[in-house]
């Protein structure tokens, strides 16, 4: 697969160095770690500081979530594999203002592990608190009774958001925390999968598929999924996603849900919108409400086709979280 | 046979080149069960120390040392899965050799069994997990029963790295519990596990380090 | 290439369809044609209505920047092809508050039939005024001295931003396509392309091009480019694209700009972030000062790979339309 | 030779079904100079004016008003470039056969010079500009010209659809001026035009209507 890139070692870096010349009013290196990036909006003395981070290769997710309202700061790791723990941390020391520090993440042994390190790093060296939310919202990734065992995938984006509004609300970090749980306890997905990405190193396919083929299930590093099978129509392909959700947690008739359709990469918004139409179509069969709802590139896999369905379930609180504006360099929201 | 700090710098030159010609194979391997680039990330780390062992660590003394700095850039250079799981093998290896020039024998045996379990204990994860444990756990067992009642280092460590290759072997047969591909159920069977296949290439290229001659201090 | 839909034949109504149900706080469908489209927070009665359009296939734009700050409504053509004088006509009618409206569009033979017949029927039949401003900014499309043939592409973003703005400001029809159109001659795109899009109907490739090759000055729906060869480092990608935009326009030092480097579609923001890098280091160089930048899909050509670079030059007149925030569904400016 | 309104749908309907097996071929036209959809605006517009046949237009008898009818609707279906272009057409053609439920020689060769002429001024190119004006320009002025001295209808329009097709073959050795494809410089030489290649079609299909005893009023 063809790459707009220098040297293939370097993607990272330059992407890092590229998106902090983009955004300087919004985000800036820290000097102890070029994979550190704080908001320069300093985060308020006693607010909850936020923390993100993952493997590269998600963006917007997950450098482009920092600023007002959602993440004080962000570790990035090289494409598809966790932050070590040193640039962890010293996002960790940038942003505590005396209120601790949220760790928010997907469920990957690689960032539990990087994360977990850094944590206690935070906890014996530093003397600052820490909490973890860890996302597992990918439905097809493990049976119903093993959530915990879940990837996170893009509902990673609603937990940010959660987080960061009860941040920015002055929550302490028990409260913030318990936000985030709340959110991926509240949220599931389901991704399907039309064509591979490939790694700038080794610019090969990252899983193999037929020309009429789709890959339902498929993880967002191109982890493979639960079913090959032909390609369906956007309609049928809709249904699935939602219905799997749908057996998986309860919504009923009256309840609010913010939904993401979420582009892998390459798939084009027309597609997404047209994925899109019959989500609402079937919810509001369902007599389910749509509070609000997301459509594009929230957290990719590179040049990946396909999509993801997000749906979460809101409470009040919850609710309010996804009205919070938020003013970052990939993601603005009045 | 006794190791120096120079000993483990050429043995783990040797890692860095192994990788490079690995590399590619690693990430097929891992294209199948995960995201593809565990020769990739396994190359970035080597990389990372092949730079420290040139210059900061040149002209260190203390085989600990270097085996916790190798571990820690292993560690910094990539995060992932790995660098936890490789960089707690060589720090916790490190402690049981702790300022020490030259180890002995004895040493390497404490050396070897801290680094997999150490690479346990981190990952939490068990045999027939579908991990690299598959290829440790009955490599530093063989190991330590092995020189036990043996007392031959080599011999006993050609036995260990044979229970790692059964080790890492099995696992094409395992249903993955652990990591990125434990979710793929089924479709997980048949596919060796990366992890796995670089640990058993790690401990195999001490092997043949120290069987070939090329230790500099006897 | 595979596609979510369901028929070809209906993509761009379902489209529409997923995009109004997905922002009804935003946007409407209006009665009389539902291929035009309306914000739903009334145009400012007295304030000039500004009017977007083209062909679908290149989403955000252009239904994407309908919304507060940049466009009242759009006419949506089919993929890649201008949308009839009745659809314009309607949204004419809808978004007219007695201030005439302005019409923006980018440099199409289609376009300019269509667009035209409507604003003499606006014009004849209604009794609205009309003005037009022409987006013609894709450098690698005519010779210097034939710009008025040259092709519109993703300089449009910023076109619309400025006469979104100054119709915000609340500058008369005259004031506000002055400003369009002194944004379009401020403005200068170059464009690479690595991979072809294909039209739902056909499934066919745009254009054919080699595994190592890329196209340089490619139109945004595949119209072949100027020059085909090896592809290249991104760094030289961005030196050839700069260096053309900087050949046709006298940007000096100490002068501002405004920044948009556009992914075509499949292109990573990864890529574009990495070329991003190096667009700043040459401006920088120069000492060109970058004003603010965008980096992202703004305007794109379905599943295509490959990006432009956009320089604006900034006068205090167009750099405060740069300032001005937007809220649009597809596009957020605090 | 007249022709009813039911003429016009018989000829508007073997249109339709012509485009769909043209399609293909006239987007890979386009593809070659433009954005590749020509086909599919064909048939998307033409598809539109079918289910106006069928529906509305069934019974009308009014020539001019199946004519303006089906520009209309092609228009509205369509946009792009075509879609003005055509549609002025048909309802410039319409204006010289204004509510007429026959028409007859005279009229068609007013109507056709009318049709091409029409899209002249709409589209403002010229001869040489590699577009359907290529095709229409020499077509309708050997139709005025050949009819006005011979007063054989179909001997002329046989004419004017060789010099159609001529002018159709000549846009391939034409660099682009106007439209999608004027950009391409000498990259357009080699490629016939999409437009010029459907304004022929569409002409020639007439040809074939009047010529193989299928209309039904004489
Ligand atoms: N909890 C764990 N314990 C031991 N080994 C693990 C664990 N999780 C993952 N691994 C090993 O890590 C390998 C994958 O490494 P790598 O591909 O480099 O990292 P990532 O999974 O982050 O992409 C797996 O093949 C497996 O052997
Ligand atoms: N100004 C013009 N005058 C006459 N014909 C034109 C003009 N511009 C374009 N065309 C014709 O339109 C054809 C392209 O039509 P089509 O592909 O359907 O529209 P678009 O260019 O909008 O994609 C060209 O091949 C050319 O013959
Ligand atoms: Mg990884
Ligand atoms: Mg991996
Ligand atoms: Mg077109
Ligand atoms: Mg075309």
């Amino acid at each position: 697969m063809k790459k707009l890139m220098n040297d293939s070692r370097y993607v990272v870096e330059e992407m890092i160095e590229g998106y902090v010349k983009a955004h300087p009013d919004y985000i800036r290196q820290l000097p102890e770690n070029d994979r550190s990036l704080v908001t320069t909006k300093e985060t308020r003395e006693g607010k909850v500081g936020v923390l993100i981070g993952g493997g590269s290769g998600h963006e917007p997710g997950f450098l482009g979530y920092v600023g007002q309202g959602m993440a004080d700061g962000v570790a990035v790791g090289n494409i598809f594999a966790s932050p070590s723990p040193d640039p962890i941390l010293e996002v960790t020391k940038a942003i505590d203002k005396g209120a601790g520090v949220a760790y928010l993440y997907g469920n990957y042994a690689g960032d539990i592990m990087n994360f977990g390190m850094a944590a206690e790093m935070a906890d014996l060296e530093e003397d600052i608190r820490v909490e973890t939310a860890i996302a597992s919202d990918d439905v097809a990734s493990a049976p119903k009774e093993e959530k915990e065992k879940r990837r996170g995938i893009a509902g990673e984006f609603f937990i940010y958001k959660a987080a960061g509004a009860a941040a920015d609300f002055g929550y302490d970090l028990d409260e913030v925390v318990r936000v985030a749980k709340k959110a991926n306890e509240n949220t599931r997905s389901m991704g399907v999968g039309l064509s591979p990405c490939a790694l700038p190193q080794t610019g090969e396919p990252s899983f193999e598929i037929g020309e009429g083929e789709m890959e339902i299930g498929l993880g967002h590093h191109g982890e493979p999924g639960i079913e090959k099978g032909p390609l369906q129509t956007a309609d049928r392909v809709a249904d699935r996603l939602v219905n799997d959700i749908l057996e998986d947690i309860t919504i009923s008739k009256g309840d609010r849900v913010a939904v993401l359709v979420n582009g892998l990469g390459s798939t084009p918004l027309m597609e997404q919108y047209i994925v899109f139409r019959r989500v609402e179509q079937i919810l509001s069969e369902k007599g389910i409400e749509i509070y609000r709802s997301y459509v594009g590139n929230y957290i990719t896999s590179l040049e990946m086709g396909g999509l993801s369905v997000t749906l979460m379930k809101l409470d009040d609180e919850l609710a309010k979280t996804i009205d919070h504006p938020v003013d970052c360099p990939m993601f603005v929201q009045k | 046979m006794k190791l120096t700090a120079q000993d483990f710098r050429s043995y783990f030159k040797q890692i860095v080149e192994m990788i490079e010609e690995e590399k590619d194979y690693l990430c097929e391997l891992d294209r199948k069960l995960g995201d593809g680039d565990h020769g990739v990330t396994m190359s970035i780390g080597w990389q990372a120390v092949n730079e420290k062992l040139d210059n900061e660590l040149s002209q260190e003394e203390d085989c600990a040392k270097v085996s916790i700095v190798a571990g820690k850039t292993f560690l910094s250079a990539v995060g992932s899965s790995v660098g936890p799981l490789y960089a707690t093998g060589f720090m916790r290896g490190a402690k049981e050799i702790k300022g020490q020039t030259e180890v002995n024998e004895e040493d390497l045996v404490n050396y070897w069994v801290a680094f997999g379990k150490g690479i346990q204990e981190r990952g939490q994860a068990e045999v027939g997990d579908k991990t690299m444990v598959d290829t440790l756990e009955p490599f530093y067992r063989t190991l330590e029963e092995e020189y036990t009642s043996s007392r031959d280092f080599n011999a006993s460590f050609d036995r260990a790295v044979e229970a790692a290759k059964a080790g890492m072997e099995s696992t094409k047969d395992l249903l993955s519990k652990r990591g990125r591909s434990s979710r793929l159920g089924d479709r997980s069977i048949g596919a060796q596990d990366p992890g796995a296949t670089s640990a058993y290439l790690i401990v195999s290229k001490f092997q043949e380090y120290i069987q070939n001659g090329l230790v500099q201090a006897k």
